[in-house]
């Protein structure tokens, strides 16, 4: 019973670490209709800020705000120099270049930062089975989740960014700035990528860290229905307590395998995910 | 008057014709050349099956490597268990076996699309490999499985290198395989997958099997998968789980893309691009000799920017690339093929 | 066998359609006899599309069965209308992007082929036969449709009138006994209505139509029998005169500005 | 107030008007008529900014608007209902609508505009919170009309607007925009296949052939030139 | 047409005495190596070729070995097998590399194994402790290097024993031929002691559910046969959920260095207010090499000032020293081989037994005999980062031989000396 009752607290905040990456790459697919293969990348450049911030300065605070700026910062820049020249190209140009970026941010990271790992520090105590860090990332996640639901659903500006990235051509028929509304999604998107980055790192920080967490995250953003916030979020904890428990109770080995499991079985019923829905009549 | 025999006809002897200009082109080169030759064969079958899958019928798979990790370890377990069997017949079941798992998986995929595709695919690239931990004894968990295959005839040893026949064996399935997808490219199913891919509703009421159609582009191209595994297998006698990362997945499909989508001489030109990409960023990131740091991750960043710069310079691959000048070149003779069928 | 000898090709009966609280169909029924056409006319929203929809297998009915030439379709799929003898045609226009004009009319010629997929893997000198006749027959319905000119051409950048009349050569190259079609006139020209009228008269010599539009003046020269739905019930039916007259109809439909009432 | 002086576009090689004229008078409906190809998409397309014109110059509201940004012009109130609507189908009903008047900054007037809407359109207002993508053909048509309303316009673009509608509603639309001509002097210019329909309520036409301007005068004088319907307008 | 093919005959010619060595000139050796320098498997391993090199550098500088220059190329194969056999065929066949010294990993190693042998390639010092690398019938060419796992296991399995007399013993394990060979040695002289086995998956770096189970199964001590990351994931997680057990941690994983790098900054929030590694303080390992930790020895001393002239911006860690013992073993051999290098000559040279240098216990090198280190030393890290040992260097055999003290004498560094 302490065992199930400590495995779910383990996967709670494991699982709130997928939904904050997850809830990124959702931004970025509301705003874009791209799946951001870069996005660890990001998250792992604005870690590295952070951590050399909070080694310079010895504030972890310092390194957290200056990683979410970097994080926003890079995000925009990836949008404007990247993604924009490829709005035209076939739909799976824009993946391969993400992808290319992630190769090249990761090498880049290593360049200055060695491929070594370094310590990276918690926001808070990390001691205890639901630790005051764990309990952190959760209500990190879960306030961020909010925001972003608030705003996609009920503000003016995120019906704007949902019409920019459904069909920019008839959105700027309406007097959207198409352009504005990519930019900010993007830059949003980095900004809770590289939250999640920051709470996903913790303790060591190497270039390929957020790797594994990625294949993950966009596990529970599928799992959740990549349209929908707040699916995400269901997806991220109830995929970080499943894997937990099957890490614990039959075996770390079968994480992935579980993973695949848990993905497929959902789908199969529903292939737009938890929560999605399929909205357009097919005839 | 070529246009009167049946495709397959042309196509084998397109097949034959390439296999001839092989062979002269291992003479030519040394051994290790041989082995990159022998390489860009057995990646130029997987992206061709990804071509299919991805470019005509339009479902994105991040997973490929799941099937070529399939093939790899039918290969291996046949060579090490069942060393009775020719190399040939051990190709042909890798093909099987990645034929079925795509069934599979194609049955599974199905209804789904888009980016849920791709996120169930890549979860497949993911976790296929991880059986490898839960059958220790048969598949020599995370160590995998290492094996020599002697295939080359008694009569050959010592007359040519092992490379140029193994690049010769691997070019001969690489053909066959392709004659089969040329085929299917140029005829009925062809049109079918595409069709597929542009309209699902108004392809069903053409009287296509919607599902049956996108399960059989995942037979096709996995079992592609699963003989590209298998041939990797053979060349280089490993299989192992730490071979078959969603890297590979992913490499497969950027060589898709650099090479151009919906065609297969657009798979030609990625696998090229896939081999030969990595040899120069390699020698370039030697020839600086910079600090550790820095000269052990170049390669990786180079590979990176070429893949950008590619994707953004040409948006439709190199095939596209090469079709565009083709056509500046032939623009003053207007094509009469409209009218004369 | 010949077709006369079904009286009823296609029935429907008594079918009905919810989409959550909105009731798209209630208990309609209908019946095409061989070589007529017949209009089905109503509102916006009134369920036409709908119908189609189920006679075609896209949604399952609440209630009701149909049967085709007296055998009954039970869960039937969309794609197993084709071999039977139906063809549509989408309200939109449904062609496939990537594929010629000439690829997607065979396309739509698939039930004539007698090669399988497994033929057409092996790439064996029947199944090069076969798409050979397929070309010339799908050529043959492009040039009777006067669109033979732009077969090699994709269909993304051609005139709305010349793909609406590819769309309608890849229903007909399968040489249906029923063809369903949705809103064919909608966005083409005066001219281009009274060919379609004509093409439609000249089919019946071989094939049922069943006829969704909103351009009554075509619906009221070429039907032989209208139904009139509104929100998903049949509202009137009978010749297009009976219908044209019917108050229920001018009502719902029609109005009754006479500017507007179509001039036969 | 619109004025359009030899302007031409191209799509690639493809020219789809040259040098074409045209003017369009502040508070008037104006059909622009022609056969399938004819170049009257391209045309609204031009001035609304989304196809780059290759040549010529567009000017509205006494501005020059050949070069600016989509967005730009349809916040300077230039409305352009596309041909076949372009409703976003993964968006609810009252979003499609609520994005039309996003860019005015008067929150209550867009909540009136929203209610306007859906009283010109009944079939609306049950599906407001349903997908767009549910809609019946007839039903998306309406939508984009309402949509191209919300922003109370000065210049409504409209490609085809009867498309797939039952007569009664097109023949509402059309005695809708001659109402909102007469009542806060909205200048319309109107793309239709049905030329008589649209000649019917407009004050002047100009038909496109072959991306040429063949013929303008009147409405009236159109309708009634017997060779011309002939030669351009089929009936 | 390039007339390489006869060059590379398909049994053993480069072996064969008399014929020049690939890759070898009188003023030059060419050497190959593959390591993962990028990718998931980079932390922890992408140094030990940096202190390698520094070794090589420095005996170049020093003129070389038998006035051979040493090239020293290493090949990036990310830990992934495919490229490993790939890149191993283009030293041997492009490159024409004279041996491949220190092959990095089991699961990659493996692969070129039987094609080292065909072509005739030395393959010397793998840096693996898996034990198929003594295999002198089936790889003649192939000597290992690194302290076997089972061997490890042995006096860690008879230090418990004795020491820890009576405690409960968890282990936490790779779950791939580490765990298992170690265990094999554990197992002959504790698996009554041992309560409860948990393996970890190097891609999962969530150990919560193990540790979980091993304080659930009451274990005090806690065998950790587990690389670096995991072994200070080990340690944190411990902390984290109040868990105190004493860990016995195996060489591939003790390095303090480099563990004290990855924890240090945990301490504060640990709640211990001493400073450095403290979280480390009590920790027991096995090593065979001469620790950068450890209570002075030539050795270390030695490799410092290569390391300060050659590569100071480095930080100066076991993983280090490990490839730096690597280079100056090798550079050895190649001394011995003679002036008339060949193949067969080096690994005579390797096979002749007399092989001694930096390391804590003698090679198990013979005619019959192709595993590297034979024994380990028991430490235990103190308060202010130091290690002590608590069991002087013991030595052993993988079977059920017994485990004894080293007897032999090491060199110092000027009895072996290469340059100078
Ligand atoms: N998948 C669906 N989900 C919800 N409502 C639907 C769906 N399909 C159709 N409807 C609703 O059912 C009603 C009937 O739609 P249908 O498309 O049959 O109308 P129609 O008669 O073809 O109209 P039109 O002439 O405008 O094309 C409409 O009100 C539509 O909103
Ligand atoms: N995206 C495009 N690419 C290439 N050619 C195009 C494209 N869009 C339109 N054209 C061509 O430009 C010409 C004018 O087209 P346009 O759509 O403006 O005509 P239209 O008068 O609106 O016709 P319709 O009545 O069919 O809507 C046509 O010849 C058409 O084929
Ligand atoms: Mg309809
Ligand atoms: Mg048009």
């Amino acid at each position: 019973m302490t065992t199930f009752f400590n495995l779910t607290l383990a996967g709670l905040s494991s699982g709130a670490v997928f939904a904050a990456l997850g809830l990124s790459l959702v931004i970025i697919y509301r705003a874009t209709r791209v799946v951001n293969f870069a996005q660890p990348a990001l998250a792992l450049i604005s870690s590295y800020v952070a951590y050399s911030v909070t080694k310079g300065t010895g504030s972890y605070w310092l390194g957290f705000a200056a990683a979410i700026v970097v994080g926003t910062v890079l995000g925009i820049a990836v949008e404007r120099l990247l993604v924009r020249p490829l709005r035209n190209a076939p739909e799976l140009s824009p993946i391969i270049a993400t992808m290319g970026l992630l190769l090249v941010l990761q090498a880049v990271a290593g360049m200055i930062w060695s491929n070594e790992p370094h310590a990276f520090s918690y926001a808070f105590d990390f001691r205890g089975r639901f630790s005051a860090a764990d309990l952190f990332a959760v209500l990190a996640v879960l306030v961020t989740a909010t925001g972003v639901l608030l705003l996609f659903k009920f503000t003016s500006l995120g019906l704007r960014m949902r019409a920019a990235a459904f069909n920019p051509e008839v959105a700027r028929l309406l007097g959207v700035r198409v352009g504005v509304m990519l930019t900010l999604g993007w830059g949003l998107a980095a900004a809770v990528g590289s939250l999640a980055g920051l709470l996903a790192v913790p303790p060591f920080i190497s270039p390929t860290v957020l790797d594994e967490v990625f294949v993950f995250a966009l596990t529970a953003a599928v799992l959740g229905g990549l349209d929908n916030p707040l699916g995400t979020i269901v997806g991220g904890l109830a995929l970080g307590i499943g894997l937990s428990y099957v890490a614990g109770l039959l075996g770390p080995e079968l994480v992935p395998l579980a993973a695949l499991a848990i993905l497929v079985s959902v789908l199969a019923v529903r292939p737009a995910g938890l929560f999605g829905r399929a909205t357009a009549r097919r005839v | 008057m070529l246009n009167k025999l049946p495709p397959v006809v042309v196509h084998l002897l397109a097949a034959l014709g390439c296999l001839v200009l092989l062979v002269l082109l291992t003479f030519a080169a040394d051994p290790f050349t041989n082995l990159r030759i022998a390489t860009v064969g057995y990646y130029l079958i997987a992206v061709a099956g990804l071509a299919l899958l991805t470019g005509f019928n339009g479902q994105v798979s991040l997973g490929h490597g799941a099937f070529m990790f399939i093939g790899a370890y039918t290969v291996a377990l046949l060579v090490k268990r069942v060393p009775a069997f020719p190399i040939w017949a051990d190709l042909l079941l890798a093909t099987v076996a990645g034929g079925v798992a795509g069934l599979l998986a194609g049955a599974a995929a199905a209804r789904l699309r888009g980016p849920y595709l791709a996120g169930a695919t890549l979860a497949l690239a993911v976790g296929l490999p991880a059986v490898t931990q839960r059958f220790p004894e048969l598949l020599a968990g995370s160590n995998g499985l290492s094996f020599t295959v002697n295939s080359q005839p008694a009569g050959l040893v010592g007359t040519i290198p092992s490379t140029q026949w193994q690049a010769w064996i691997v070019w001969l399935a690489v053909l066959l395989a392709l004659v089969v997808l040329a085929n299917l490219a140029r005829g009925k199913l062809g049109r079918t997958l595409r069709a597929v891919r542009d309209d699902e509703v108004a392809a069903s009421l053409a009287g296509v099997h919607v599902g049956r159609t996108k399960i059989l582009a995942f037979l096709v191209s996995s079992a592609c998968g699963g003989l590209a595994g298998g041939l990797q297998a053979f060349l280089l006698g490993t299989a192992a789980p730490g071979s078959f990362t969603v890297a590979l997945s992913l490499s497969l499909l950027a060589a898709l893309v650099l090479g151009g989508l919906g065609s297969l001489w657009g798979a030609l030109w990625g696998a090229i691009a896939l081999v030969y990409f990595q040899v120069w960023t390699d020698d370039i990131a030697e020839v600086l000799s910079l600090r550790s740091d820095i000269s052990d991750n170049l390669p990786l960043a180079l590979y990176g920017v070429v893949l950008i710069v590619v994707v953004l310079a040409f948006p439709a691959g190199i095939q596209g690339g090469l079709r565009k000048l083709w056509v500046r070149v032939r623009r003053p003779v207007p094509s009469q093929r409209g009218e004369a069928s | 066998m010949s077709i006369t000898s079904h009286e009823k090709l296609l029935h429907v009966g008594g079918v009905t359609v919810r989409f959550g609280g909105l009731v798209a169909l209630s208990e309609v029924s209908l019946t095409i006899r061989p070589r007529t056409v017949v209009g089905v006319i109503g509102p916006n929203g009134a369920g036409k599309t709908t119908l189609f929809n189920v006679v075609c297998g896209f949604i399952r009915p609440e209630t009701g069965d149909l049967s085709w030439k007296g055998r009954p379709l039970r869960k039937h799929r969309p794609d197993q209308l084709a071999g039977l003898g139906i063809a549509r045609t989408l309200q939109g226009l449904g062609l496939f992007g990537g594929l010629t004009v000439l690829e997607n009319v065979m396309t739509g010629a698939g039930r004539l082929a007698r090669t399988g997929s497994l033929a057409s893997l092996l790439g064996t000198g029947k199944s090069a036969r076969d798409e050979r006749e397929l070309r010339d027959r799908s050529m043959a319905v492009l040039t009777e449709l006067d669109v033979a000119h732009v077969a090699q051409l994709h269909p993304g950048a051609l005139p709305y009138g010349v793909r609406k009349r590819v769309a309608l050569a890849r229903a007909l190259v399968s040489e249906p006994e029923l063809l369903l079609l949705d809103e064919p006139a909608s966005g083409l020209s005066t001219g281009e209505m009274d060919e379609l009228a004509d093409r439609i008269r000249a089919l019946t010599e071989k094939t049922a139509v069943v006829l969704v539009e909103h351009h009554m003046d075509l619906v009221m020269r070429v039907c032989d029998e209208v139904v009139v739905l509104d929100f998903g019930e049949v509202i009137a039916s009978g010749s297009p005169d009976e219908v044209r007259v019917d108050p229920a109809v001018a009502d719902a439909y029609l109005g009754t500005a006479p500017e507007e009432l179509p001039s036969a | 107030m619109l004025e359009i002086e030899g302007l031409s576009a191209h799509y690639g090689p493809v020219r789809a008007l040259s040098e074409v004229n045209l003017k369009v008078e502040e508070g008037s409906i104006t059909a622009i008529l022609g056969a399938n190809g004819a170049g009257k998409t391209t045309l609204l397309r031009v001035i609304s900014g989304l196809v780059r014109a290759s040549g010529g110059r567009v000017t509205a509201f006494g501005e020059d608007i050949t070069a600016m940004p989509t967005d730009r012009i349809a916040r300077s109130g230039v409305a352009h209902v596309p041909e076949g609507g372009g409703v976003i189908p993964e968006l609810t009903v009252e979003e499609n609508l609520r994005l039309g008047a996003l860019w005015r900054p008067d929150r209550a007037d867009r909540a009136r505009a929203l209610d306007e809407v859906l009283e010109l359109f009944p079939p609306l207002a049950p599906r407001r919170s349903k997908a767009a993508g549910t809609l019946s053909g007839g039903e998306r048509q309406m939508l984009a009309i309402g949509r191209g309303l919300m922003g109370r316009p000065r210049m409504l673009l409209l490609d085809e607007p009867s498309l797939g509608l039952a007569p009664l509603v097109a023949a509402k639309i059309m005695a809708v925009l001659r109402d909102l001509r007469a009542d806060t002097g909205l200048t319309v210019l109107l793309v239709e296949q049905n030329a008589r329909s649209a000649l019917s309520i407009s004050d002047y036409g100009f038909v496109l052939g072959l991306g040429e301007v063949v013929a303008s005068d009147d409405a009236a004088t159109l309708l009634a030139d017997d060779q011309l319907r002939h030669a351009y307008l089929g009936f | 047409a390039c007339g390489g093919a006869g060059e590379t005959p398909a049994n053993n010619g480069g072996a064969k005495s008399g014929e020049p060595a690939p890759g070898v000139t009188d003023t030059e050796v060419v050497i190959g190596s593959h390591h993962p320098l990028t990718g998931p498997a980079a932390p922890g391993y992408s140094k030990i070729s940096v202190g390698a090199r520094a070794v090589y550098d420095y005996i170049n500088d020093g003129g070389g070995v038998n006035g051979r220059k040493i090239t020293y190329k290493v090949e990036d194969d990310g830990y992934n097998p495919t490229k490993t056999v790939e890149v191993v065929k283009k030293l041997v066949l492009e490159d024409k590399v004279f041996a491949i010294v220190g092959g990095l990993g089991t699961p990659t190693h493996s692969k070129v194994l039987d094609y080292l042998t065909t072509e005739g390639v030395p393959d010397v010092l793998v840096s693996s402790g898996a034990l198929m690398w003594n295999a002198p019938e089936k790889h003649p060419n192939t000597f290992g290097y690194q302290l076997d796992y089972t061997r490890e296991g042995k006096i860690q399995g008879k230090f418990i024993k004795e020491k820890l007399a009576g405690k409960k013993v968890g282990l936490l394990v790779q779950n791939d031929d580490i765990g298992t060979d170690t265990q094999k040695g554990l197992d002959q002289f504790i698996k009554d002691q041992i309560v409860e086995r948990k393996t970890y998956d190097p891609a999962n770096t969530d150990v919560t559910p193990q540790i979980s189970a091993l304080q659930a199964a009451g274990a005090e001590v806690v065998v950790c046969e587990c690389i670096p990351a995991f072994t200070a994931l080990t340690i944190l997680t411990s902390l984290k959920i109040g868990y105190k057990p004493q860990l016995m941690v195996s060489s591939i994983g003790a390095d303090p260095a480099t563990l004290t790098g990855l924890v240090e900054q945990f301490a504060k929030q640990g709640g211990t207010q001493v400073s450095g590694g403290a979280l480390l303080t009590g920790i027991m390992g096995t090593r065979y090499l001469p620790s950068v930790r450890g209570a002075s020895d030539p050795w270390t001393e030695f490799f410092k000032g290569i390391h300060d002239k050659y590569i100071p911006q480095e930080p100066f860690t076991d993983t280090m020293v490990y490839g730096m013992v690597q280079a100056y073993t090798f550079s050895q051999a190649l001394k011995a081989a003679g002036k008339d290098l060949t193949r067969q000559k080096l690994l005579d040279a390797m096979s002749s037994g007399e092989l001694k240098g930096p390391g804590l216990t003698p090679f198990a090198y013979s005619k019959d005999d192709h595993a590297g280190y034979t024994g380990a030393l028991v430490f235990q890290i103190a308060a202010d980062g130091s290690v002590n040992t608590l069991e002087e260097a013991m030595t052993t055999d993988t079977e059920s031989g017994e485990v004894k003290a080293v007897d032999d004498k090491r060199p110092t560094p000027q009895e072996v000396k290469l340059v100078g």
